[in-house]
């Protein structure tokens, strides 16, 4: 008689820890100690749960042994293995299997109770149920899809197999497609609206299993669909809107299975991963319709027609020598070539003849918000000398040489005339520099996909090739002069 | 598992308080921690874990999983990867940004 | 209004909801409006009102009001007093703060 | 069969109602909008409640139209009547009728289910029903009896009637008592614990209803207690606690007559209370233990022994002409005298000769936070002159002459030396002006009965006399120049 209240209150427990895990994760003292609350609350959630099934007698041991075995593996294995630039991918990869997750309980609850003739007859109970079922099916697979794309959008594009490789070992690359007609926007209203009909229908015959599977390939097609248009750069904001889906999926299998701790947490997700988007999208200078409607960005590479010579490893060594002031811009380029490590020991060279040296980190530098934070801490820099960029931007007219490793966009100057995809997008404005130096290995395009006039401007040096391997050049050139 | 009227609005009551609470949690995040909350949050969706749970233990016929019961199964190691995988990622994450501040304060 | 357990949990899961709800509510006031914030919150808190109108309506005996009908009738006005009072009163200030501002910006 | 839920939904949309309009109550802006939300979601749960019984059968009608008519009475007519300097006072008179009326519900219930026979036998609703009774009441009665004493406190003291009346016309008044001996902690810790303790003992012999009245009788005399000790200057934050646990009380009586919008708006109403009153305590510059434990300020009024030469309008006048900057330092005695628009006229005075006119706000000037921006709002002035104590405290030294009018505590540089009941408040620093004039009846002591040596001091102006009185006749005296 006591036992359904005691695990009443260890799900009231585990939301509570959720709810402090979500607070503390937005302060970055506590956020360490918010993600342990998290884990232990879903610790806690799992335990309670399995303890209520033990009391009612376990059947589907195998199931669940192997089930929660195979995930944990799975999960573990791809949290470990995953690289710092293959996270933003991973990410999205998991919330996708959240979404889809709660859609598949949802089909499951429907199928199961249709197979034993437990529907209910019309009625608060059946309404209900199946309009839950409808929902967490609609939003889930829609999270599902939609992840996935966003996934694909992230890694930028794939090496298709069994081609030729090139001349640096690679197969052919092609880009993940970004399409989108104003006209698309009615076919997505369509399909919602059609999904949303089918739920009508559902109720009218919950035996009728059609539907549900209709709902689902709707709802899978329109999370495509969603996320077709939208370029590559917007992706962190649609990862975070499908977090927030993926949440109120999770709140309506609690529906469907009567069950408050997934509605509260579901719910609590849901609603701040919204707020989270929004955030996200002001750090962009975006607007979230603009985000969802208009398609922006990392596209079609601009072929580049302007030359510009580069220069070498000894002579940047040289006009480094005897400065004052070095500002170091870190970008996407820097973390494939996983240079912080040879950037970090080159500051360290820097500081040893007196050069005040920081680092201008912009926020949406590399590929996922705090990219840069990440990896230069990776890199033992100290955290005082990373510098926001409102505020590096009052130190750069002061600076004698900026380096600019790895990062294109976010120091595009095009950005201040308002125009064009990057239009109005806040930058470094390393351009103030006395000297400014970009190590990157052309002159292609970033992911915006617009050219830059920085590179062709006189106090310019370009120094063309891998980031690592020119950083750890310029290394061996400064301590050789 | 009978649905009252009485129970459906007391969860939709706790579903409108999460909700609001949910707004009210997040205020001011600096860009360093977008994500880290966004991943740790993605962590916490996959409570819908719970319900794979159950249904992978009831949904059996006469001893057998049917279809149903594949399909929790399925649900059930989908939720697995996102709460165990996005935990994790998420500690490494953060690990990154403040456990070597830490390490630092402890070993200079 | 038999209580069950479930119900209970239910209603102690809305109460902790609740509460963390509030606690986020505010989070910076400035001190011009601690005292209408103050005031306004214990207008709120006179939603005990709703306790009263119910029990003044049932605790009769054979049509009569008895000692806790009476009680239940001090309640009322009490509340009622609370409630009425406490928003006036709220309203005042803030009119006082700024409305004067409003009017100033239309006149001026 | 549909109708409960209506009335639940109803119930719902008026907490959702409350919540907005305790946020929106937290920012300028939206303030009165938040007032009236709250207002709404009252009134919509009254509706919601009517239309409940009305559909049950109404046998109290004449009761239910009874109380709420005279309810609706008498708080409009208060609300109405009040003076502005009168406003805490009514605040804690109100929160205490709001705990009285939580307490009174509690009791209601539980005498009427003693007399029906409805006692429920030993098991879950027994014991929830009778502790959430005597929470409610032990919170109850401590509010009300806590508020009354609040009350008393905030009005400073009160008049005897029927002695002799002063040379004033005024009867003999007695301040307030504040006494409070380190072993009534004691005290108040062991009447905490014998309330707890018959709440338990209820529970077991749940028919006897001297518990119930023994709870009744010892919660009123911890209120009472708990405010006694506390000095009149730290009332507004014992209120804003009294106001918190109002909520709780409302929360707790939501158990027992099981209905969930008393339980939401209680308990938010209890939290968002005690995060103010955390938040007023930061700006009174003290700790919730060191206001509740330590017995401080408002009490004994110091004998004044030493005396200043008073100055007169005419002179005050003379000084102000030809001077490029004045700060206006209100404080309690404007209030009193409701010297706002002499105080208003005067700084038109100064204005139209191009003086720079600013208004020095103290964060507890006067009886309340907020009292000076509400009284010179009404006076209609400019919400950009009202300066907050740190600013102006930039620009004090700066400053020709500070106008320092009904104020003592707020300008009284012993807070600075950090020691006496006024040590380590902030004070806005009236000493740095060149000319200090200072109005008020007498040289005696103001809230926190220190005497102020800024008032000896040479370049000080005493301006002896009713605020009001004295603002005039420094209008007509600036005229006259
Ligand atoms: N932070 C986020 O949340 C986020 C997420 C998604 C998208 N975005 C978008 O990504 C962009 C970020 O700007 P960003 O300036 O950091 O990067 P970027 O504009 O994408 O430019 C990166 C540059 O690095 C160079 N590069 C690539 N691999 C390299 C290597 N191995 N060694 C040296 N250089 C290499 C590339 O030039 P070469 O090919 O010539 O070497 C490329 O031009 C913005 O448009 C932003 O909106 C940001
Ligand atoms: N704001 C709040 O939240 C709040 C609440 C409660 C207590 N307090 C406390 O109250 C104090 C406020 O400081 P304060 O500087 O505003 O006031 P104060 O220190 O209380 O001094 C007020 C002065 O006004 C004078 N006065 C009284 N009636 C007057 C009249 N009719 N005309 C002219 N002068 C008159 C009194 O002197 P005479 O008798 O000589 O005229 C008195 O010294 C602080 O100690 C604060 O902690 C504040």
């Amino acid at each position: 008689m006591v036992d359904p209240v005691v695990s009443d209150i260890g799900y009231l427990v585990s939301a509570a820890l959720f709810l402090l895990g979500i607070k503390r994760l937005s302060s970055p003292k506590t956020a360490p100690q918010g993600n342990r609350l998290g884990a232990y609350g879903m610790l806690l959630a799992v335990l309670v749960t399995m303890a209520k099934m033990y009391n009612e007698g376990i059947i589907g041991l195998e199931l669940i042994a192997g089930g929660l075995a195979l995930g944990t593996i799975i999960g573990a294995w791809m949290a470990i293995r995953v690289e710092m630039t293959g996270l933003p991918e991973l990410v999205a990869l998991f919330n996708g299997f959240g979404g889809g997750a709660s859609a598949l309980v949802g089909l499951s609850e429907v199928l199961g109770r249709i197979h034993n003739g437990d529907v209910p007859s019309p009625g608060i109970e059946l309404y209900a149920t199946w309009v839950a079922i409808g929902l967490s099916g609609l939003v889930g697979w829609l999270t599902l899809t939609g992840s996935l794309m966003a996934m694909g959008k992230l890694k930028g594009g794939f090496y298709i197999p069994l081609t030729k490789k090139d001349d640096r070992g690679r197969r052919k690359w092609v880009n993940f497609p970004t399409w989108g007609p104003p006209w698309l926007n009615f076919v997505k209203g369509s399909l919602l609206v059609a999904s949303l009909a089918l739920i009508c229908m559902t109720i009218q015959e919950p035996e009728n299993t059609d539907y549900i599977y209709a709902i689902a390939g709707l709802s899978g097609l329109l999370g495509i669909l969603f996320v077709l248009p939208i370029g590559g750069a917007d992706m962190p904001v649609v990862v975070s809107l499908l977090n927030s889906m993926s949440g109120i999926a999770a709140a309506f299998t609690g529906f469907v299975i009567g069950n408050n701790v997934l509605i509260i947490a579901g719910s609590m997700v849901g609603a701040a991963g919204l707020i989270l988007t929004f955030i996200m999208c002001k750090a962009m200078n975006r607007t979230l319709p603009a985000v969802l409607f208009k398609s922006f960005g990392g596209g079609g590479k601009e072929t580049v027609t302007r030359t510009k010579v580069g220069s070498d490893p000894e002579e940047v060594a040289m006009v480094c020598d005897g400065i004052s002031k070095c500002v170091i811009i870190p970008g996407y380029g820097m973390a494939v070539s996983q240079a912080q490590h040879a950037v970090k020991e080159f500051a360290d060279l820097l500081e040893a003849e007196d050069v005040e040296v920081s680092y201008g980190i912009h926020p949406v530098a590399g590929r996922m918000p705090g990219h840069m934070n990440v990896l230069l801490a990776e890199a033992n820099v100290p955290y005082e000398q990373l510098i926001e960029m409102d505020e590096i931007n009052s130190e750069l007219p002061e600076c004698d040489v900026a380096i600019v490793i790895g990062a294109n966009d976010t120091v595009n100057p095009v950005a201040r005339s308002g125009e064009g995809p990057l239009g109005g997008m806040p930058i470094i404005d390393a351009d103030k520099a006395r000297v400014v130096v970009i190590i990157k290995r052309s002159l292609s395009v970033g992911y915006a996909g617009v050219d830059n006039d920085l590179f062709y401007e006189d106090k310019t040096m370009m120094l063309f090739g891998d980031g690592k391997k020119m950083m750890n050049e310029l290394n061996a050139a400064f301590k050789d002069l | 598992m009978s649905l009252t009227l009485t129970a459906l609005v007391a969860s939709i009551t706790v579903f409108v308080l999460a909700i609001f609470l949910g707004f009210e949690l997040i205020s001011k995040v600096p860009p360093t921690l977008h994500t880290p909350l966004m991943s740790g949050a993605n962590a916490i969706s996959g409570i819908t874990i719970v319900g794979a749970l159950i249904l992978s233990n009831s949904e059996f016929h006469n001893g057998n999983p049917g279809l149903s019961a594949w399909l929790a199964f399925a649900a059930l190691v989908m939720a697995t990867i996102n709460v165990v995988g996005g935990f994790m990622v998420t500690n490494r994450m953060l690990e990154m940004i403040a456990g070597k501040k830490n390490r630092k304060k402890g070993g200079h």
